[in-house]
């Protein structure tokens, strides 16, 4: 069992994006990246192999849009102003500005769930992600496949509200039993 | 404060009320109610080293039913809360409340602005006799607190105070 | 074990434990459905003591966060220290010197023997034995001096900074250390023939709430509940970190999976972290205890970063998310007793009420570090 | 049969064992403290509430107002005030609070200090009827002890 083989493995059942980490600099070994129909694969294919899981949880990334369209927008003034430097330094007319590219709506923020694998016997930390739309964050439960993340899924409902499809028993788990908050998104005030 | 519910008998004996008051004051039946990190500075107390049972508080009770005085160690969760009501409800009368540690005194370092899980100092749900600060307080702290009931329970102190210089 | 048979009748009742019960170790609830004395369905009830740690890592500055470590896991506080600055160390790049590292085995091993301790003395009360408690408790203040000398604190320690530790240790430390593991070693003997070697803990632990390895993987479990099923997991030989590497110490391991099990695995973990005390004693090199180059303001580079870190209940891994400014977008926290805990309904299914209790006590349980 | 009857008997033996060892205890030094007659030594490390420091030279505080401790705090239980007087190059400490019943003993305050003008105290003991009372006004307890 090595962390190359399991990646292999991995990029076999399809995964987005699939790439292996620095363990030094980041503390895990394996980054993956799957859409929510094809988690429950990928997941399958660790608990064939023996992984154990370790945790379950959620990053709620909004405003990551914004701040994207803002980091563009800001490279391509500078892009611009850059060009236009050098042509006076040249000693032409600067060309006229470029007008610029009309951008539509803004895409939806996501919500990402993140899954971490271990394995006893040899490492290799795997981590899961997987994002969904802020609107409609649902994602196939795995609590199927390993019963211990019956729980963390469970948490992780409670604090970002991903709805966990074939999940048993979705209901609070460390939030009061009749909790209707999410606090851990961004967007929470009590 | 805590015997503030308590209907005055009809005929009453002054030397025998301040007998009974010596005798709850030294045998104060602590309830067996941890609820955090200072749960364990209460155990430690209890143990050999500090050993609560010198002055008649050693009878951790589990149920309510057989106390004097609840130790509330620790944060109060509002999921919790509703237990600790009902726990301070099932104490007979006389009783008393020690609130031990910050989180018991006013929510201690959890609070902050937003907070949605915690109840902000015991005194929100109970009158509290006694306040002991800390985090978590020295088991001498809780000795201490112990004493402070029995002072307030008899109106005098037995026992010599320590200075801290 | 019991051969439990649901009774035609199927006659159940819920039984209520906790979240005030001296046996759940805390504000546990357990809802147990049950058929007489026999258990048909456990379900524990979280929450109790839900402090909202991660949502408070949002709101405040990296080193903020440091007291709350100390907080979660109070028993093993220092391990919950290590595991968050070593996480933000390797999320800002701080090197730290190899003094402080020491310190920092030498305390959590310090802390890990108090831990065990601890629990060895509420596990017997459980079960109904109470002057080992006594006992222990004895022992366990010997540590909290030796920490307290150094830490400033008993219990929820805040000792560990980004690039080293708070204080240095002195002489007097080092003795008391030293004699202290003496003091420890003598006094094992003893609790083996008062505790271990006795019939009434045999025969209430032997047998008692078998958790198999594939139930161990399944579930997540760490620490001396895995290694109680015959797992060789302990993250400090898996995937070293500080200055573990160095050290010669043994990962117990039995294979029974029962109670007695687990009970086997700690007693034999404290001499094993009186070893590596001893020897972090013995090689502790000169020098600073803090790193000279530490940023007054930590700001890690965008992304996220795992950390994990052995606990006297298993592996402890933050997360942290970092979008480059002064406080954490995301802080996860790990914690060993969720997981631990997370298998307790399917193990107990079919147990004896009392029987219950013993393994729950065998599971080593802090409650503030399962709601966080 | 004859390994139930030696398990009788050992097990029989395991509990005088046991009986054996505690009762050794008995006649063993007393472990415990006996608190209000007798205390325990502190150690100098030892984390009370935070105490300003009485400049040895002045006898006045060494606070100078700049508020690092203030910005230190994860429980904002620390409120400092300064104000500019005649004569007196930077700021002159007006007002310094400290709500104890927040506080969680981190020490990132006293590390934090610039001047060193703060400690932790070794008030080990305190317990009383009234939580107000642990909103320490450090300025005035400064001033008491002169």
């Amino acid at each position: 069992m090595n962390c190359a083989a399991i990646k292999q493995k991995l990029s076999a059942v399809g995964v987005e994006a699939i790439s292996e980490t620095e363990y030094a600099r980041k503390g895990f070994a394996l980054d993956v990246q799957v859409a929510p129909e094809q988690l429950v694969a990928a997941v399958s294919l660790l608990d064939a192999e023996g992984f154990f899981i370790e945790a379950v949880t959620g990053v709620d990334w909004l405003g990551e849009q914004a701040a994207l369209r803002k980091e563009t927008e800001a490279k391509v003034a500078a892009e611009a102003k850059a060009k236009a430097d050098a042509a006076t330094a040249a000693g032409e007319e600067p060309p006229p500005a470029e007008p610029v590219a009309e951008q539509g709506e803004l895409p939806e923020d996501a919500l990402e769930a993140v899954y971490d694998f271990n394995h006893y016997e040899s490492f290799c930390r795997v981590t899961i992600r997987t994002r969904m739309p802020r609107s409609k964050p649902e994602v196939p439960s795995i609590s199927q496949i390993y019963p211990g993340a019956n729980w963390h899924e469970r948490e992780t409902h409670d604090f970002f509200g991903i709805n966990f499809v074939g999940h048993p028993y979705l209901v609070p788990l460390l939030l009061p039993e009749d909790a209707d908050f999410h606090p851990l998104l961004k967007d929470f005030r009590p | 404060m805590g015997t503030q519910n308590l209907q005055p008998a009809i005929v009453q004996f002054a030397q025998l009320d301040k007998l009974l008051a010596l005798g709850r004051a030294n045998s104060l039946w602590p309830m067996t109610f941890g609820l955090a990190c200072c749960a364990i500075e209460m155990m430690a107390t209890g143990a050999s080293r500090f050993d609560l049972a010198r002055f008649g508080a050693e009878v951790f009770r589990p149920s309510p039913r057989q106390c004097d005085v609840m130790i509330v160690a620790g944060t109060i969760s509002k999921k919790m809360a509703a237990a600790v009501e009902t726990l301070y409800d099932q104490m007979p009368e006389p009783k008393w409340v020690i609130a031990m540690g910050n989180c018991a005194i006013s929510g201690g370092p959890f609070v902050f602005e937003g907070q949605y899980g915690i109840v902000e100092g015991a005194d929100k749900l109970f009158p509290v006799d006694v306040f002991i600060p800390g985090c978590p307080p020295r088991p001498e702290a809780l000795i201490e607190g112990i004493l402070e009931l029995e002072e307030k329970v008899t109106g005098s102190r037995r026992w010599p105070r320590v200075e801290v210089g | 074990m019991s051969a439990f048979v649901q009774s035609e009748a199927n006659e159940t009742f819920v039984l209520n434990l906790g979240p005030q019960h001296p046996a759940t170790h805390g504000v546990l609830r357990v809802k147990l459905t049950m058929d007489g004395e026999y258990i048909v369905e456990a379900e524990p009830v979280l929450g109790y003591i839900h402090r909202m740690h991660e949502k408070m890592g949002e709101n405040r500055t990296w080193a903020q966060f440091l007291p709350n470590t100390g907080r979660m896991d109070y028993l093993h506080a220092l391990a919950f220290n290590h595991g968050y600055v070593a996480v933000v160390e390797r999320a800002a790049g701080i090197e730290v010197p190899e003094r402080a590292e020491y310190l920092r085995v030498i305390t959590s091993e310090l802390n890990r023997v108090s831990s065990h301790l601890l629990w060895f003395g509420a596990f017997i009360l459980d079960l109904g034995g109470f002057s080992p408690l006594l006992y222990a408790f004895d022992d366990r203040e010997h540590i909290l001096d030796l920490l307290e000398s150094v830490t400033g604190s008993r219990l929820t320690y805040c000792y560990f900074r980004f690039g080293g530790v708070y204080n240095d240790i002195d002489a007097d430390f080092v003795a008391g250390a030293r004699a202290f593991i003496k003091r420890l070693r003598d006094r094992m003997p003893m609790y083996h023939n008062l505790v271990t070697k006795n019939i009434i803990l045999m025969k209430r632990l032997q047998d008692v709430g078998p958790i198999s390895a594939e139930m161990c993987r399944k579930y997540g479990a760490t620490g001396p509940v895995c290694r109680g099923s015959g797992i060789n997991f302990d993250v400090r030989k898996h995937e070293p970190y500080s200055i573990y590497p160095e050290m010669d110490f043994d990962v117990p391991v039995y294979e029974h999976g029962d109670s007695m099990a687990r009970y086997m695995v700690r007693m034999d973990e404290i001499e094993q972290s009186l070893r590596i005390v001893e020897q972090a004693l013995d090689k502790l090199p000169e020098g600073p205890v803090m790193a000279e180059k530490v940023p007054k303001i930590i700001k890690p580079a965008k992304g996220d970063y795992y950390h994990a870190v052995e606990t006297a209940r298993g592996s402890f891994g933050v997360r942290v998310v970092s979008d480059g400014t002064n406080t954490p977008y995301r802080l996860k926290l790990r914690s060993p007793t969720f997981s631990n805990l997370s298998l307790y309904g399917e193990a107990c299914r079919g147990m004896l009420l009392p029987d219950a209790l013993a393994l729950m006590g065998s599971l080593d349980l802090v409650i503030p570090e399962i709601d966080r | 049969m004859i390994d139930y009857l030696r398990e009788i008997i050992s097990g029989t033996w395991s509990l005088f064992v046991g009986l054996g060892i505690t009762i050794r205890y008995f006649f063993k030094p007393v472990v415990t403290v006996q608190y209000p007659h007798q205390t325990l030594p502190m150690t100098p490390r030892f984390r009370g509430h935070i105490e300003l420091v009485k400049d040895e030279e002045t006898g006045a505080t060494k606070c100078i107002v700049c508020g690092m401790c203030q910005k230190a705090c994860p429980s904002n239980c620390i409120t400092v005030n300064g104000e500019k007087q005649e004569g007196v190059k930077g700021k002159v400490l007006t007002e310094y609070t400290l709500d104890f019943t927040k506080c969680s003993l981190c020490g990132l305050c006293v590390e934090s200090c610039p001047p060193k003008a703060i400690a932790f105290s070794k008030d080990y003991n305190l317990a009383g009827v009234k939580k107000e009372a642990y909103i320490f006004d450090l300025k005035k307890r400064l001033e008491a002890k002169n």
